[in-house]
């Protein structure tokens, strides 16, 4: 089947479907495709809350709120990108509200604000509130609130549609085709389809899925990122991707940074509150590439619990009062996945792969860009997770991501209505889908003795995050390196045994699993290749940031033989680069 | 531990009705139901199907009847269940593979209720202004993640499919009282109906089964309330 | 099945009539709460069924009084189980079947009336 | 489905009360007819008042007034919530309220009606 619209959103979370929702409102005939349910996407666990210097509480001002993101960001980021992050931040907020958002308000009916880690008043002088949050549940009301405009305002959704392949008219993105739809396939049936449109959007989310211990849903493998990848378009400062201090032991589910916001301590085997050593002055709430480092390690000297790897969050000492009314999800998670009462028990804890910074490269107006030039891809576009912009640079801060879902989402729907206005819809391509359904054929009828496609997922995750974690070193990159080539080759021989064509979600597995390894490959490389240590990325080889050699951004192109890297300028306005203390 | 698990399989392309697997899975007291699924899927039977993403009790991907019970299959450890565990799908919705049902008419009723806000006021430069206690007003609806654990859970809805369920009722009371809103009028008017609140016995299935902890009989009585001051 | 999703149900049109019902049910509930238990106590504790002839009844009735308030209980019982039943019918039956029973108990909810109202009317039992 | 899903208490009185409303139901429309037809005709009437008066009899009379209190008892507690819905965070407490007073009056009221069967 072929379906023509003029706009393609792939991914309902936050970033998709507010891109959705402006194309509707411009009259823009706009197609959602999603995986999941729209209110199944990730966007719904952010806890926290969304940034905006709306000063409702105390002063507060866009530039400051630029300036920690700069500084956050360890200068990686693309300084014009953060300009339009900050600014645009208040009107999507407030617009937000508008929308419906139930926001909590202060006692004179204000959106309420609270402290995050990283965001300060007089450029880095002290916290301020700028978190506009919904209780615990910021996210979820985001998902929520965008959805319920979406729906009012008639956007079509393809619900349980998985994109499988990117459709390019003249030629691939290199020799300057333009977007022409993409292939999905309908999960309830296998049926492929063929979606053809002026301008695609690709807002699928991260990719957290190919580390062991991770906070991101099963469903985060990447592949708007890796589809990309696949078609030559190369992926931007990979190797930067955020563990968060505090995930739960061996599963990795978020225990909200609020936590340690509240006043909650990270202590070790010895009792001792660790952070002392390492950041005097912020203590637990110093950025989190420096406590997921500290917490590290407490862990190799041996100071984890028992010994073991892992470190105990205390809250016991703020009171049932705060833990129960403040920390309502993190004492309910506690209690239900860890079986801990943190009103009498510490919280064994374990940094946890959060976020990927790094991702598909755009520009401010969230168009994708192929090369150090930042020449576009004309009618493809990328928002969100998957993007890179880059406003969060080599760290993200808390409440970042979600402010970048909205602006972003939002000029990516409005840029894309303008696109779309003036171009023709591509022509039906003969044969569209017949690439991938050969490429899903051959897993589904290899015979069943080939390799299992969970046995590689969890080898993959145990390289990644044994070797391409919080710290790494050339030696630990040069294995991690060959082991992702002997996986990738494991899984040319995968097989299944699910014949079915009616949600054979083994199928779906082992292609998403495919997606991994690409994302992976291309992370291991651009992680080896950067001598330097800056935000999430911790050489121990190089433990200094170098400015002069490395203050650019990585582009990995898929080649034959592994990734080639080559390197982009980062876009400096107001804020030169200095030492990174807090 | 040693875990008898047992799941209702149906496979449309090869089975004629659903069956009984019982599948012996070693776990963990603290593992998650949705662990030995995913479990039994990696080991014993690639072809298991359901749905999962979050893994952690906020996507409302994963309901289904646990122990005769609706839950979240990411929220219940086998400790809390004991060794033999029995999982099936979401009853009273139509099963489409094992433990994954047609979600299209759950979320078509959704959205029959106007589920987004209504204020056809020219909009503030600023934000509206609500007090603390309006906001309260709703707050346990706005907890909602559509997960049809309960409206699946409710006698009145196997009796008759028809009916606008729990979950949507839920959203409904959402914009309902948000003092912001000037939509209540017509969702009153589209839930005074056969298949609306008036079907609701107060039989707390709902209650019982939402994973966000909802007060969901409240609310739908706080809306037939509504109805009820409205005409009266 | 659409292949994307859209609004589901058409739109309602019998709000009023349910509304009514249901509120009915409330009021008549509280009603019967004092008639239905008082005419059971009276019936059993009050007089013992064993000890009665019919004579009883007659002498009851000779009271206008007691005949109006039998009556009210009448059309208050009647009424509210019609409405019960016609749910427990509305519950599990559809289509022709549900027209069907729900002629047949209206029906039997007539007879049962008018039968009822000539009795409480004009019972006029003689004790033998 | 209904047995096959365990449901706690609000089934479990929403299931009694609909099974004693039909019940009750069933009754009213027996009791009508039999007054009627005992209406012209005392022997008939006497013959009726002896079923009553006779151990079956008093066994489902019983059974009637039970499901009577129960339902009107269950229906009470309906009502409540239905006019004040901040009581359904009660509805267990109100339901094992509502057997304490089933109990209370009951009780005593099944021995009344049971104890001539027995010969007193
Ligand atoms: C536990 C947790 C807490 C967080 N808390 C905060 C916070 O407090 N503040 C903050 O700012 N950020 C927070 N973040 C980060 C932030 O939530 C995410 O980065 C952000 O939500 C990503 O949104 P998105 O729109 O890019 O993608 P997602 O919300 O992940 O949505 C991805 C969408 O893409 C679809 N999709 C994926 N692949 C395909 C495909 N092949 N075909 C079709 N559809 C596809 C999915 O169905 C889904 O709809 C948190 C993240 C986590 C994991
Ligand atoms: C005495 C004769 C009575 C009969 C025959 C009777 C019958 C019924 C029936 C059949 C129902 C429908 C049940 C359902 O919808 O599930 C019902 C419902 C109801 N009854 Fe009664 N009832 C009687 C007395 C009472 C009394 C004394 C009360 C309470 C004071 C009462 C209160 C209610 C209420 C509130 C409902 C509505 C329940 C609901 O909608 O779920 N009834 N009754
Ligand atoms: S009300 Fe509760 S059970 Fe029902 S859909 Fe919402 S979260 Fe799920
Ligand atoms: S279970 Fe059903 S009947 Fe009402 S109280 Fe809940 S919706
Ligand atoms: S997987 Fe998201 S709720 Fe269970």
């Amino acid at each position: 089947m072929d379906y023509p619209f003029d706009a393609i959103v792939v991914g309902a979370g936050g970033a998709g479907l507010w891109a959705a929702l402006e194309l509707a409102r411009e009259g823009v005939n706009t197609a959602v495709l999603t995986k999941l349910y729209p209110t199944r996407s990730h966007t719904g666990t952010a806890q926290g809350g969304v940034c905006a210097a709306l000063g409702n509480l105390e002063e507060d001002h866009w530039e400051w709120h630029m300036f920690d993101t700069v500084k956050g960001g360890d200068y990686l980021v693309d300084q014009d990108a953060a300009e339009v992050l900050a600014r645009e931040a208040i009107e999507t907020v407030i617009e937000l509200e508008h929308m419906g958002l139930p926001f909590n308000r202060t006692p004179d009916g204000k959106i309420d604000q609270r402290r995050f880690g990283g965001h300060t008043s007089n450029y880095g002088e002290a916290p301020v509130r700028r978190a506009c949050f919904a209780a615990d549940r910021t996210g979820h009301m985001i998902l929520q609130t965008l959805y319920q405009q979406c729906i009012k305002h008639g956007v079509k959704f393809f619900d349980e549609f998985g994109v499988v392949d990117l459709l390019f008219e003249g030629g691939e993105p290199d020799a300057g085709g333009r977007a022409a739809g993409v292939v999905a396939q309908r999960l309830a049936d296998g049926q492929l389809h063929t979606f053809r449109a002026k301008a695609v959007l690709l807002a699928t989310g991260g990719f957290g899925r190919m580390f062991r211990i991770t906070s991101n849903a099963h469903s985060l493998t990447g592949d708007g990122v890796a589809l990309c990848y696949r078609h030559g378009i190369p992926l931007q400062d990979m190797e930067f991707f955020q563990f968060h201090p505090t995930g739960i032991v061996g599963i990795g589910i978020l225990l909200s940074e609020a936590a340690r916001g509240e006043g909650g301590t990270l202590l070790n085997d010895l009792g001792e509150r660790f952070m002392e050593r390492y950041a005097p002055k912020l203590m637990e709430l110093a950025p989190r590439d420096m406590v997921s480092r500290a917490m590290y390690q407490e862990i190799r000297a041996g100071r984890g619990i028992g010994g073991k790897d892992y470190l105990y969050l205390d809250v016991r000492h703020l009171g049932r009062k705060v833990i129960e009314e403040k920390l309502p999800d993190i004492t309910d998670f506690a209690r239900i996945y860890q079986g801990v009462e943190p009103l009498t028990e510490p919280i064994p804890v374990q940094p946890t792969a959060h976020y990927a910074m790094g991702g598909i490269p755009t520009n401010v107006s969230a168009e994708v860009t192929r090369d150090e030039k930042s020449t576009v891809v004309p009618g493809l576009f990328a928002a969100g997770e998957c993007a890179c912009v880059s406003v969060h640079g080599a760290n993200r801060l808390g409440t970042n991501s979600l402010v970048d879902l909205l602006v972003f989402g939002r000029r990516a729907g409005r840029q894309m209505a303008r696109y779309a206005g003036g171009v023709e819809r591509p022509r039906p391509i003969p044969d569209a889908v017949e690439a991938v359904r050969a490429e899903l054929e051959a897993i589904r009828t290899r015979p069943s003795s080939g390799e299992s496609a969970a046995a590689i997922r969890t080898d993959l995750q145990d390289v990644m995050m044994d070797k391409v974690g919080v710290y790494r070193d050339g030696k630990m990159l040069t294995a991690a390196l060959a082991r992702v080539r002997e996986l990738e080759a494991r899984h040319d021989r995968i097989s299944i045994t699910d014949c079915g064509s009616v949600f054979n979600t083994e199928l779906i597995e082992a292609r998403e699993l495919g997606y991994l390894l690409d994302i992976a490959h291309a992370t291991v490389s651009g992680a080896l290749a950067r001598t330097e240590s800056r935000g999430a990325h911790s050489r121990e080889d190089y433990p200094e940031r170098d400015d002069k050699k490395w203050l650019k951004h990585t582009l990995a192109y898929r080649g034959t033989d592994g990734p080639t890297l080559r390197y982009k300028d980062v876009s400096i306005t107001r804020f030169e680069p200095k030492p990174r203390t807090y | 531990m040693n875990v008898d698990l047992r799941i209702l399989r149906y496979d449309p392309e090869r089975d004629k009705a659903p069956h009984w697997e019982t599948y012996a899975v070693a776990a963990d007291p603290m593992d998650r139901v949705l662990d030995l699924l995913i479990k039994v899927k990696a080991e014993n039977d690639g072809s298991l199907s359901f749905r999962r993403s979050c893994g952690h009790g906020i996507c409302g991907s994963d309901a289904m009847l646990i122990n005769s019970r609706n839950r979240l299959a990411c929220r219940i450890r086998v400790d809390q269940l004991g060794k033999k565990i029995s999982v099936a799908p979401l009853p009273g919705l139509p099963v489409v593979k094992d433990l994954i049902v047609e979600m299209s008419g759950f979320f078509g009723k959704y959205r029959s209720v106007k589920p987004y806000l209504i204020n056809d006021q020219p909009e503030p430069e600023r934000e509206r202004l609500q007090t603390q206690k309006d906001r309260a007003r709703y707050d346990d609806t706005t907890k909602c993640i559509l997960c049809a654990a309960c409206t699946s859970a409710c006698p009145s809805f196997w009796a008759r499919p028809e009916y606008v369920g729990p979950a949507a009722i839920v959203q409904a009371h959402r914009f309902i009282f948000d003092s912001r809103d000037e939509g209540a009028a017509e969702r009153l008017e589209i839930l005074a109906d056969e298949n609306g609140v008036w079907r609701c016995r107060t039989i707390f299935n709902c209650v019982d089964a939402c994973p966000r902890g909802i007060n969901i009989t409240r609310a739908i009585l706080e809306v037939s309330s509504a109805i009820v001051g409205r005409r009266g | 099945m659409a292949l994307y999703s859209r609004s589901g149900r058409p739109r309602p049109q019998s709000g009023g009539f349910e509304l009514a019902a249901w509120y009915y049910m409330r009021l008549s509930g509280v009603a019967l709460f004092v008639l239905a238990l008082t005419h059971f106590s009276v019936m059993h504790f009050l007089f013992d069924p064993a000890q009665e002839k019919s004579g009883f009844i007659s002498a009851r009735w000779d009271d206008i009084a007691i005949r109006s308030f039998d009556w009210l209980f009448l059309i208050v019982v009647l009424s509210h189980a019609f409405l019960g039943i016609r749910t427990v019918t509305m519950d599990y039956l559809q289509g022709g079947r549900r027209t069907l029973a729900l002629m047949a108990l209206s029906i039997v909810g007539i007879v049962v009336f008018v039968l009822g109202t000539l009795v409480v009317m004009t019972a006029n039992i003689q004790p033998v | 489905m209904l047995l096959r899903y365990r449901g706690s208490e609000g089934m479990v009185a929403w299931a009694f009360h609909r099974i004693s409303g039909i019940a009750i139901w069933a009754f009213v429309l027996l009791h009508v007819f039999d007054i009627y037809l005992s209406g012209g005709n005392p022997s008939v009437y006497d013959d009726l008042l002896k079923f009553y008066a006779s151990p079956l009899g008093r066994i489902l009379e019983v059974l009637l007034g039970g499901a009577l209190l129960y339902h009107a008892l269950n229906g009470i507690r309906i009502l409540l919530m239905d006019f004040w819905p901040r009581l359904t965070a009660y509805h267990k407490q109100i339901w094992y309220a509502n057997w304490v007073i089933f109990a209370v009056a009951g009780v005593p009221a099944a021995i009344i009606i049971l104890k001539p069967i027995f010969g007193a």
